[in-house]
């Protein structure tokens, strides 16, 4: 039965929730799910999984915009079509992974890949930079203080040898978000590009009223600095801008809050995160730059300070060592001088927990 | 064919090796798209300005749904009218995202012909993200998908959010539980709390296999369920010979294909607890010590794998800044047996969810509620005793709230007493 | 002139600050003054400190109660006659230093001190445990929840030999504090005692108005427990007793607001802490056992309690390894384990930082 | 000879080879101080009902001085009317503590006639603290004190308390700052606020000679002064040989007389930074990463000493726990350079103290404000720098208060014109 926009009713099915896992699975995943055994990186991008019963699977990862069309979608499928009975995966980063069972399609298909232009550039396996998990930014979002995919693509074309090669001491991974909600795991990435307003919200207090709910609007405020006022007979909010640090919750919960500025938006910079509870526990990403301009359309200081911070890592850090892991054995104050980058008044936590960065100890490097 | 708008400054983004979404965008446009047409005008002013263009939602939804719809209306449909209105769909993905070219070729049908052509594979919390349409075809394209692909809406809203894993079992040998099972159990049983607004927020539920957490659940879940084991490490010592000899290479050659390997610097001496011993002819863990981190296992993963009484730690309360501060989840169940179909763990979830619906304040993540009222309050919620595993250390200020049930006479003093031992 | 109490201010001086610290300095010090070469322990107690000059040094250290009279200090001043010159010195932990120019004086001055029975234990260097930094307890404070001299005189009785011994991993320093005021570094000792309270103050309407301002004992809360409230005709407080967490503070500003009792209160134990900057940073002491009831006169469980702890540390800790340390590398489930020690609500902290303390890492030990 | 209060429990402890408080007191009792007398009746008491007997102060003092005397007065003055008063005084130390027998003496004289008799040698700040006297003897014993044994009150109250720092140079081969002077200097120089009150609330220096902190000054003092040095390590080659060799005992025979050192398991593996290496011949120090813990210097004191050139790093805000939280200093100078007369530091200090006085509530330690108004404002101050050696971690919430100085237009939109380029 097709649609009936006048009786939206007829048929409806819901709440059927998502296809099984395994529905798309190819054969030797079925045949050997539970059962792997190890895994060997063939060359950067090309994983081989071997399984107790001796069968191997090959896995090609390619990078990808995230942001893509039904048109870029439909050419992956066709590759998949091709050289793996129509069997791919994205991975929790954003890379697609071509399947192949067998082993004879895994050549052709590679050099199929790289016949395709800037397309599908394989690798972000193992010790590399692997695809930047990031947001929506000026792409359809209505808080972003900085564009999401531009910003990704400068950054990665810049990276771009170390997406495809096994050279760094660990893994690094990048992340961005484009405001404070942090749509992502930005706040435990090696590598961290935030947006961030540097201007209170204002008020169009004519609007205030007919457009938001007073009272959720002051509880949204994390350090309230929010507090009901009336606007002649109308009733609207002030702003305390002191306490104000310009993440925008109240914007979100208002739009008669507007505080995106074309000069005090920009971009922060964090560095140290991670998750994986290998060898140290996860860490937060902590500040590395408190501020560079948006600069639309490459971003280009921006591209160079994370150049910067991935070259000092890749000369200094050890064999297995995230860059938090390389920054805690060198120390702060190291990090600092070997990137060249400032230490300043913002890089000094002042919210709730602050006090336990402070340096209780006399142990420090001149 | 000349697109409707020049993007002087997008065009810079065709350059360099990296996939470009302007190329890719453009691609589709100039197929006649208009509403990539106008989207890509809308980036370029975007660009030029530093500014965004897109104005807040507004509710928009399928009937019946509470969620899986984000409205969007852009700030200046009198230059793009084509993306006045452009929400987006989040398509609940199958968990860990396998798919084949015959399901994605009709999602590109149906969104060619009833939306943008423009999609996010995947969003951050793991939905195929449909980019763009009008809120006429909201219900068309649900009709679709439901019917045609057999496909369900995600989350969004102070909802369940689609739950999402790591690759598990399908193709790593490291998984101790089987997280896809366990995210797709999980999303059928709980299709209610998905689709409608039911919590004080929203909440996310990721699983990963294995303490390497690829789908960052720690990070990001507020109910984060990682696999693990309890009993030993499987060690096959020849493999570890091989190891040893450069007849393998290390790290799954995850460092590429070097010959020196150095058991003694790259694994004895950066297990952090210390708790290996290599003789030169076999390798010993002291178990008892091990804090399952995988990194012994990572780098000889022929020599090494995790024990077999597998299982999972259970942390709670990740989420990103907003409003409390940015957290991490912190242990509150180490080791469950997860077993289709997770009867403990799902009581465990309903006794949580009712503590968080009783007692949360409207947009307080689940860890912002154990920030504000202690773990101890959630512990007996969910009738969970205190371990030390679930804490890094115990407290180290000496405001302790006694119980007043242990203290003789609760909070009462004898007033008329003490004077009498005391005079004032 | 004699003193005057008619006239206090005939002759009166004001503002000369104590004597200067070379005041009493023995010669060899003035000599050596800054030109310390090395030391050695030459036994539990004996410390040879050997200048540049080859000039030598011994200074011998014995206990003490720290609460003490004037004819215990006289007896003191004896022996210093006798083999010092009449030089000695107190250490920052309240032990005494006979300071031994001689080296010939030395082994006389030591059998001396064991011939006067139990009043001068030899001891305290090293790995050692030495005396126990304390307060007033019941001797001179308002406050207190438990005594002071009195648990100390027990639990430095159950661990004498390891004062004068050097058998410990590393030097294990124990405070106790009759408060939560803390009188001393106890918030940082390897083992800290600590008096608590458990039951809210009760409020002396009567009194509250006469004896106190409200506004200091409102401020004085730390969880903002008191508001204020009227009681008839006279202003008062009010206490939320579900927010107390029998700090006593509102005491100290407020006689009318006494919360001492027999039954509530007792002894936390804490565990782990460290001042020195060796190896690790300072660390704060972590709750080990939340309460003990108040059992003068010798307090055996606390004793007991301690002497386990000590103990399992004695037994486990490495060389160099202070309690914290220790504690660090076998992970507190293995402490809890090895001492016997329940583990409890109280032990999660749930104050104004607790989120640090949550374990956010699936690394941990079954 | 038998005394007033029988004192069952107190002669427990009597027993066992710890020195007896209670002996001592009973001792000097026994030759007719009724005041002890009263005073272990008292105790017993406490003893028996678990609960101390003593009242709050009320304010006693000597003319002028704002601090020095703990007023105290019993609660059963009917039972004890010996110790119906019983006011502690302060009397600042001589700075580490060193005496003679003669000033002991004159000490004890006095206060065998003017007060209990009962002393606390000393008190966790460190003064000399006599237990026990009455008001009307206070002037009295202030007058012989200042007279006669050229000594005077410490602080108490919202004064500078008495500083206190390490044995230092008199007797320590590690001090590199001269913590006897400067505690002295210091004294002297403030005695005025030691004596009285203008402080928002109490105010501790304590130093310390070298990163062992003899003093706890890290933990106990608002400004806390440690010594250091920023050269290198001074290494005695043939010393290290020595101690290789087992000739010289390790860790100064802290641990015993024992022959079995191991320089790679006891200082090489041990270093914090790894930055030592001994070939078997040669002890090398990679010194600009040796963060100076002590940690190799006090395992072979023969062989390593601190560098020349050294100085102090001045910390701030160590504290008990009331109100906020116990407190750890912590680094605001990461070096400076101690000499007498400490121009530079002390006018440091007036710095603090202004920003303190002005900015401090009523009972609001330094470390309480800093925690309040964020270490910027403390630093802006006391015109320093900020320096990654002042933290451990930068921030790691985004929560950051711009400077809207730097900030083109600072907090100002144009409201207008954002509304021409964003239709509402
Ligand atoms: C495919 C994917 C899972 C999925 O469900 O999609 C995956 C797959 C594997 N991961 Fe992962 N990880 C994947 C995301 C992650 C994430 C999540 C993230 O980055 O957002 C993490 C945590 C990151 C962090 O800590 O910040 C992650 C931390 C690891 C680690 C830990 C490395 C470390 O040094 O901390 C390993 C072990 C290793 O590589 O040494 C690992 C190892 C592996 C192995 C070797 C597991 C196996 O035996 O198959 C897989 C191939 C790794 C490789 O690419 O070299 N995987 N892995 C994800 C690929 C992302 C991508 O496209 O780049
Ligand atoms: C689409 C997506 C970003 C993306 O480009 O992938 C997204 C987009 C938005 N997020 Fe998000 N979030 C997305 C994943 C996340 C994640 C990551 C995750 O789920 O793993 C996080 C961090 C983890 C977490 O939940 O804390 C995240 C944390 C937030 C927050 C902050 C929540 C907090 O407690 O701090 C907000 C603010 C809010 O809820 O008002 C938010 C709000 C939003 C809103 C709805 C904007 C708003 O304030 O109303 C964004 C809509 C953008 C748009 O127009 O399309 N989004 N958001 C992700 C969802 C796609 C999907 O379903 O797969
Ligand atoms: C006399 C005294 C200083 C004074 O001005 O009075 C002193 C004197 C010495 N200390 Fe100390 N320390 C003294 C209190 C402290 C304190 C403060 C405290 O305990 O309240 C500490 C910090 C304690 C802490 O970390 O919690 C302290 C931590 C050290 C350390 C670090 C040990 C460690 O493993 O952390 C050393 C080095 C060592 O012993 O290995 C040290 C080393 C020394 C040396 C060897 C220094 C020297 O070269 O002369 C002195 C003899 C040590 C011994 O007794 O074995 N001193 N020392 C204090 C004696 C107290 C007592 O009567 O027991
Ligand atoms: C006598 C002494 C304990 C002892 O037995 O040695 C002492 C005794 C008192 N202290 Fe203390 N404090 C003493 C050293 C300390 C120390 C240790 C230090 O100075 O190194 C501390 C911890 C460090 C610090 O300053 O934070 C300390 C932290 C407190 C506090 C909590 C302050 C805070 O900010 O948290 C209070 C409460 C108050 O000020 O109201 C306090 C209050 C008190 C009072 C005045 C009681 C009160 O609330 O009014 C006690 C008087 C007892 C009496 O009747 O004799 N005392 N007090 C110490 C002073 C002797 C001396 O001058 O040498
Ligand atoms: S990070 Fe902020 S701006 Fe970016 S998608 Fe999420 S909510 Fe929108
Ligand atoms: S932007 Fe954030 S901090 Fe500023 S007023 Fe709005 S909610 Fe408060
Ligand atoms: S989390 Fe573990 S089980 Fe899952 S994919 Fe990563 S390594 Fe494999
Ligand atoms: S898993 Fe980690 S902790 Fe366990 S033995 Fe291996 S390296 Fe050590
Ligand atoms: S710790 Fe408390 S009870 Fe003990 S002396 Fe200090 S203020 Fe008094
Ligand atoms: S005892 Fe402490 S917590 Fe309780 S009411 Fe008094 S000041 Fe507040
Ligand atoms: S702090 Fe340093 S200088 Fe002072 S006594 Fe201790 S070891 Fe010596
Ligand atoms: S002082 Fe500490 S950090 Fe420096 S070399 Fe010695 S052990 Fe290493």
């Amino acid at each position: 039965m097709a649609f009936d926009p006048n009786n939206v009713m007829q048929d409806r099915i819901t709440d059927i929730g998502p296809p099984s896992y395994d529905k798309f699975f190819p054969p030797i995943i079925k045949e050997n799910f539970g059962k792997w055994k190890y895994h060997e990186i063939l060359e950067p991008g090309v994983l081989m999984h071997v399984a107790e019963s001796g069968a191997a699977l090959y896995s090609v990862r390619v990078g990808s915009a995230r942001l893509i069309s039904t048109e870029y979608i439909r050419e992956v499928c066709a590759i998949a079509d091709k050289f793996c009975d129509g069997h791919m995966r994205w991975t929790t980063r954003n890379n697609i992974e071509f399947l192949v069972s067998d082993k004879a399609k895994l050549a052709p298909l590679l050099s199929d890949l790289r016949g395709r232009g800037s397309w599908f550039p394989i690798g972000g396996t193992g010790n590399s930079i692997t695809n930047i998990v990031h947001t929506q930014g000026w792409a359809h979002c209505h808080t972003p203080a900085i564009d999401a995919s531009g910003v990704v693509k400068a950054v990665m074309d810049e990276l771009f040898d170390y997406f495809g090669s096994h050279k760094l001491p660990a893994q690094v991974r990048i992340a961005l978000a484009c405001c404070l909600n942090m749509c992502g795991a930005v706040h435990c990435s090696d590598i961290s590009i935030l947006g961030v307003h540097r201007k209170p919200p204002f008020v169009e207090n004519e609007r205030v009223q007919n457009v938001c709910e007073i009272p959720l609007v002051i509880a949204a405020c994390p350090t309230a600095a929010i507090k009901p006022k009336k606007f002649g007979e109308r009733k609207s909010v002030e702003i305390n801008n002191s306490r104000c640090m310009f993440c925008g919750n109240c914007y979100t919960m208002c739009p008669a809050l507007p505080l995106a500025d074309a000069e005090g938006d920009g971009i922060a910079l964090w560095v140290g995160g991670k998750v994986s509870n290998v060898k140290s526990a996860p860490m937060f990403s902590k500040l590395a730059v408190p501020y560079i301009p948006n600069e639309p359309p490459r971003w280009p200081t921006t591209v160079q300070t994370i150049k910067t911070i991935v070259e000092a890592y890749a000369a200094g850090g050890r064999r297995y060592e995230r860059v938090g892991e390389w920054i805690n054995r060198i120390g702060w104050e190291r990090f600092f001088e070997k990137t060249g980058l400032e230490f300043a008044h913002e890089h000094i936590d002042d919210y709730r927990l602050a006090m336990t960065t402070w340096r209780t100890t006399t142990q420090f490097k001149f | 064919m000349a697109l409707k708008h020049a993007t002087p400054m997008l065009d810079e983004l065709e350059k360099g090796p990296w996939p470009s979404f302007v190329s890719d965008v453009k691609r589709l446009a100039a197929k006649g798209n208009l509403m990539c047409e106008d989207w890509l005008g809308l980036m370029e002013l975007s660009f030029k300005e530093k500014e965004g263009h897109w104005k807040h939602g507004g509710i928009v939804g399928v009937f019946g749904y509470g969620g899986g719809v984000i409205g969007r209306y852009c700030d200046r449909p009198d230059l793009f009218p084509n993306v006045a209105h452009f929400h987006t769909m989040r398509v609940n993905q199958p968990a860990s995202k396998y798919y084949n070219s015959d399901v994605l070729r009709k999602i590109c049908d149906l969104w060619d012909a009833k939306g943008s052509g423009l999609t996010n594979m995947h969003g951050s919390t793991g939905d195929i993200v449909l980019l763009g349409t009008t809120t006429d075809q909201l219900e068309p394209i649900f009709y679709e998908l439901t019917h045609d692909l057999k496909m369900d809406l995600g989350g969004s809203g102070s909802n369940l959010r689609s739950p999402e894993g790591c690759l598990g079992m399908s193709r790593c040998e490291w998984a101790c539980i089987n997280t896809q099972d366990i995210i797709y159990d999980l999303t059928q049983e709980f299709q209610d709390a998905l689709h409608r607004p039911m919590f004080p927020y929203k909440f996310k539920f990721k699983s990963s296999g294995c303490p390497m957490d690829c789908v960052a659940a720690i990070a990001r879940a507020d109910c984060s369920i990682i696999g693990t084991w309890r009993d030993d490490i499987r060690i096959d010592q020849e493999a570890v010979k091989g190891y040893v000899g450069g007849e393998i290479v290390p790290h799954g050659g995850a460092g590429g294909p070097r010959k020196d390997f150095d058991i003694k610097a790259e694994v004895i001496d950066l297990c952090p607890t210390k708790c290996m011993a290599f003789d030169g002819k076999t390798l010993k863990i002291e178990n008892s010590d091990c804090v399952r981190c995988m990194h012994c296992i990572r780098v000889m993963p022929r020599a090494l794998r995790p024990g077999v009484d597998t299982g999972a730690t259970i942390l709670l309360g990740a989420k990103a800044p907003i409003l409390e501060g940015a957290q991490l989840s912190s242990v509150v169940i180490p080791f469950i047996k997860m077993e289709s179909p997770y009867t403990e763990f799902k009581e465990f979830v309903e006794k949580l969810w009712d503590y968080w619906m009783e007692n949360g304040k409207n947009r307080e993540r689940l860890g912002e509620l154990i920030q504000r009222q202690g773990l101890r309050e959630l512990l007996k919620a969910v009738e969970l005793e205190p371990d030390p595993r679930m804490v890094n250390t115990p407290r180290y200020n000496p405001y302790i709230f006694y119980d007043p049930e242990k203290v003789p006479g609760g909070w009462e003093h004898d007033a008329t007493e003490y004077r009498k031992r005391h005079q004032a």
